[in-house]
């Protein structure tokens, strides 16, 4: 794993790069078939955010797990579930990554310790606490990540799972998306102390802000976080300051801020920033930027094609999995 | 809501409705204020309260954080002291995380008190199925809810309602949940002219008939009427009554129907087991067994987390075409034809 | 548990029976440990995991903060994760705080996942009424939580279930909810010889009767005995099912039952509006409606807080002197004698 | 109102000294009756704690509101509810100030603001959030004292109370009666950050540790608090370091401590404590404290006959109340 921006590699430049594309394609591609209404129901995109996902999941092995947010493409994808999977599932149908009853906001993974997709904001903490306290009780040197947004930290499952996981010492790494806000509400009409990381302290939680802009950053600031985690087996929160490119969801007028700040954002846009540095490192051409994106092109091509030729799950089945098949 | 214009002639959406509802309370008494998440300059995830906030300012149309046990809990104490605070809990989801106030405090304080406290909060809470949220954003729990002394349940199923039971309910001394359907908020039509007050203690009958009751509440009603007017192009007058108020329960009304059509299905969004479906057919069982020419049925929703795919959602919701078999069992019995 | 002597020959308590059990799966599966307030260093707020942290230790006896919420939820994730934890919540009236982890998670992760995900978690709870311990300490939600699919409901109610039950949900790959009613702690008595283990999936007969069906679950089902023993001095014998699961019910052993007494009365310590009793009516009205020589009846709690006034409280919950009463008006309808 | 220990006054030393001894003359009366079966339920007593409610509640005026615990006795009879109504209350009678339905845990007085009385750790903050919420809405000069365990700092509650408080710059006065113990659990095995005051700093909220045993430095303490939460309508908490003498409940084997310490902190005894300091002025003869004592056995003698002789609820009344019978 290679995590300085000093010994930033062509190969490993490009695979960020091309990680990062493949997320924004697929997002832009779920705006367009859910116009087609070919997918429904709440759909959240992560445009802007991409480095966040990307650059953490480059420091994490098969034996982690990871627990996300109803935003959680980005991750789903960067862990590595097949994109064709997780087309199939916003489309609902039973090849998708969750057969079909999940849809955008509940992707799961169990070969890929991926344990969703979490649509209770705040609800997902408690989960990876449980989950690094397995880790912890077989002694594992696995860590648990657990992403969600700033929204959450106003939660009481917030302050109940940093101080269960600093006071039980679990290798839980909290990687909080900062993108300013929480729906339509901006963090400081949210926070008395709009510092998310300051408040680490209250839990005797290391923390760390880091440009969740530059997935160089994100890498590097998770790589430090997870050495200590697991060699410690302590949990850390990074606050990672980010933006949300689209709106909330597909039904957002977004009344809560004003086009200066977005373009502002969007000049920061972490594919923009990647490819600069790696032009001006003289390892990107422009042939490798096409060929990058034929290639999203291509394998977002054969995602739609999966799903629009994966079955559905016959009705008859739908009482299945209420209560479990089989015993782990 | 445009002024001059009398509100009956124009036609409003439901959530109009609403709206026109909270702009009138905000309007009529200073104690009354709205809290809940993006309620302000969101303008309500549902675009329930859009353009309060311009109107009525941030002291009184107040974005919470995320913090539903708290902000739910700061209504009742608001209540406590005094105000008359609307909550908005986005979704009926949400509140599984206010359940301790709603529960523990909001119908406990009167009694507990010995009467010398009393907590008149309205919470309002967009509940259902039907728009493919999946098993998190799905429930329906109003009738789950209806199981707690202390607490008013009511549902807004019409235009009329929507307008004008917000103010009943803020009317009343007690905590008071009001669930309004996320199918409903589109629905258009117009108000009952001269209509200006509701009452939060009687059922309606939507539709009289001989054959059978239809009894629900809910976007459910809406599949009642639909499912009625099939059966009446085969012959078969469905009443349907709207339940309006789940806790308490309008027992008159039930039975005065229920002695009128000696048959009944009950059609409710809950999951069938431990579903108000059951509660109301036992009250049948208590005071009308006799009258019945049938044993009384019930079309619920199927016993599972509401899937996302559109296909098993709809088998798992009560549809219109599953009121219409159902009703026709009800009346041919098997054998029968 | 003193080894050498069979467990069957020594009297215990029921509280010495899940304490039997809980040492037993702590013992035999190192996935196993237990998880609450003060379960360790206090040895459980009524006594029941005491001497455990001594014999495990405290990675497996683990006392947690005041946070249900985070506690119940860490239970979840250990369970995603393979383990087998035991989460106690100190009483089914904390448990309101980590509803949203017992219904958003536990009861949908399988589901949502397409099963890939299962969450073999068991939940301990105490619950009920009875102590005197007011509104907000008295509950009994377990019938509440049976309306929730993807959850197990169990309610050990004799010294054998509350010995095996919790092996039998340990075994299960979902989540189980354990309620253990309060006043049953200090039952004493002795094991049925040669038990080794019971099922979660039946319903059992513990009394006999051709007259009349009573049916119930935890203390109650201990006033229905009582009952049923007064009734048979004057000669009316009543049948006694404990329901043992209310989540799922065995409808069968139900049908069994109402079929061979054709009268039945449900005695359920939770509000009469919703409660389970209502539910187990509404299937005996789908599945054996023509059997009845009477209409189902019930009786539950009445409709207010639990007071904490002694004689207010007595009058709130089920009396065997009501169940009486009750039994004797089902099988003399008014007028006869 | 008179803060400081300098300018102490024999008047106002006794009313002090009477108001704890009488507190703790009462919870001694108390754990007699459950004896005798005449008080039920769960008793929570507050022995070694009574200089906390005393102190605190001189500062407060009938405008003020206040919301306790189940271990409230000493705030109720502090705050000026009759000794005969909380004790009729205790036997479950009709002229209790809950009309026998609260019992000890829910002690209420609507005509002197005293809001309870909350069973549910934790689940007094919000309520609290909101009184003080319709103080500020009101343009009122007044505050809400809300009184809570060290145990309550771990539920979410207390993290969605003190952000929204903060938040909305609301007048509650955060009294945290720190006596070290959440039942059996001691405070540094349930808290990663065991200093309770430094939680504060995550809500941007003024806080101060104050000696619990001390009278006059909780008045002191207490009074400056009110001042800037009036003056300012701001949030702060107090966390009031104390220990309970007795068990944690009627059903308690304290396993969890031992002799030594609670013999060392009983030398600490508030009473104590301030008769010392009152000799050592000179301004507290035997003959007082023997009048004080005298005082407070005839009042509890008398509360005990009230209870004794008072009506029960007829049961016929058992359904009133749910719902509420007059509009406030
Ligand atoms: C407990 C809960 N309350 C409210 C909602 C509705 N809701 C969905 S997303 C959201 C905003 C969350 O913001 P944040 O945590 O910052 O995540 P972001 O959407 O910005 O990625 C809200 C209020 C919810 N899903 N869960
Ligand atoms: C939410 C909740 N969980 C658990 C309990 C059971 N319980 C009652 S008191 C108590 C300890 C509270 O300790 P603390 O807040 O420090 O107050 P103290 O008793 O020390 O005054 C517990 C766990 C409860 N009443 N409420
Ligand atoms: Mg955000
Ligand atoms: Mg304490």
């Amino acid at each position: 794993m290679n995590a300085s921006a000093a010994a930033l590699t062509r190969e490993h430049g490009l695979r960020l790069l091309g990680a990062m594309l493949r997320i924004r394609g697929f997002e832009d591609r779920c705006y367009q078939l859910y116009g087609q209404m070919k997918i429904r129901g709440f759909l959240h995109l992560c445009n802007g955010e991409e480095a966040i996902a990307v650059g953490a999941m480059q420091e994490f092995g098969p034996e982690d797990a990871i627990v996300a947010t109803y935003r959680e493409h980005g991750h789903a994808l960067a862990r590595g579930i097949p994109m064709d999977r997780v087309m199939a599932e916003l489309y609902g149908k039973q090849s998708g990554c969750s057969r079909g009853r999940g849809g955008s906001m509940h992707l799961f993974d169990a070969s890929r310790r991926f344990y969703g997709g979490h649509a209770i904001v705040g609800g997902g903490l408690p989960v990876a606490v449980g989950i690094a306290l397995a880790q912890k009780l077989r002694a594992e040197r696995a860590l648990t990540a657990c992403f969600f947004g700033d929204g959450a930290v106003a939660e009481g499952e917030f302050h109940e799972s940093l101080n269960l996981a600093a006071l039980w010492r679990l290798p839980v790494l909290f990687v909080c998306e900062n993108n300013l806000y929480a729906m339509g509400t901006a963090l400081e009409r949210a926070q008395a102390e709009p510092d998310i990381s300051a408040k680490a302290a209250a839990y005797r939680i290391g923390a760390a802000v880091v440009d969740g802009m530059d997935v160089l950053a994100v890498q590097a600031a998770v790589a430090q976080a997870a050495r200590t985690v697991r060699t410690e087996s302590v949990p850390i929160l990074l606050e990672m300051r980010t933006y949300r490119f689209r709106a909330h969801s597909m039904f957002d007028p977004q009344l809560y801020r004003g086009r200066a700040e977005v373009e502002a954002w969007q000049k920061r846009d972490p594919i923009i920033t990647l490819s600069a540095r790696l032009r001006a490192l003289g390892v990107l051409q422009e042939s490798d930027l096409a060929q990058l994106q034929r290639d999203c092109e291509a394998e977002l091509d054969a995602a739609v094609q999966f799903a629009e030729h994966s079955a559905w799950e016959p009705v008859s089945d739908l009482e299945r999995f209420v209560y479990a098949e089989r015993h782990t | 809501m445009p002024s001059g214009t009398p509100e009956s002639a124009v036609s409003l959406s439901y959530r109009d409705a609403v709206r026109a509802a909270l702009h009138q309370a905000l309007s009529e008494d200073p104690r009354v204020f709205l809290m809940g998440e993006d309620v302000g300059r969101y303008g309500g995830s549902y675009a329930v309260s859009k353009g309060l906030l311009e109107t009525f300012g941030p002291e009184r149309i107040r974005d919470t954080p995320l913090s539903e046990s708290a902000f739910v809990g700061a209504g009742i104490g608001a209540a406590l002291a005094g105000l008359r605070p609307i909550v908005e809990i986005m979704t009926v989801n949400f509140s599984l995380l206010a359940l301790d106030q709603i529960v523990n405090n909001a119908a406990t304080l009167s009694h507990m008190s010995g009467g010398q406290l009393n907590v008149p909060l309205v919470i309002r809470l967009a509940t259902g199925a039907g728009r493919q949220l999946g098993a998190q954003h799905s429930h329906s729990l109003e009738g789950w809810y209806a199981h707690v002394p202390g607490l008013r349940i009511a549902v807004p199923s019409t235009l009329d309602d929507a307008r004008f039971m917000l103010a009943a309910a803020l009317a009343l001394p007690d905590p008071v949940l009001l669930f309004e359907h996320l199918y409903l908020y589109n629905m258009e039509g117009t108000l009952t002219e001269g209509l200006a007050r509701v009452d939060l203690e009687h059922a309606a009958i939507r539709r009289s008939g001989r054959d059978l009751t239809l009894i629900s509440y809910g976007w459910s009603l809406h599949k009642c009427l639909a499912a009625a007017r099939s059966l009446a192009a085969e012959g078969i007058e469905a009443e349907v009554l709207d339940l309006r108020t789940l806790r308490p329960l309008d027992d008159a009304a039930i039975m005065a129907s229920v002695r009128h059509t000696r048959r009944v299905l009950i059609v409710d969004e809950g999951w069938r087991s431990g579903s108000l479906a059951a509660e109301i057919a036992m009250r049948i069982t208590e005071q009308a067994f006799y009258e019945l020419d049938a044993p009384v049925t019930r079309l619920c929703t199927a016993e599972v987390p509401i899937p996302y795919a559109r296909h098993l959602e709809e088998a798992a919701l009560p549809s219109a075409a599953g009121i219409v078999a159902a009703a026709r069992a009800l009346l041919r019995p098997a054998g029968g034809s």
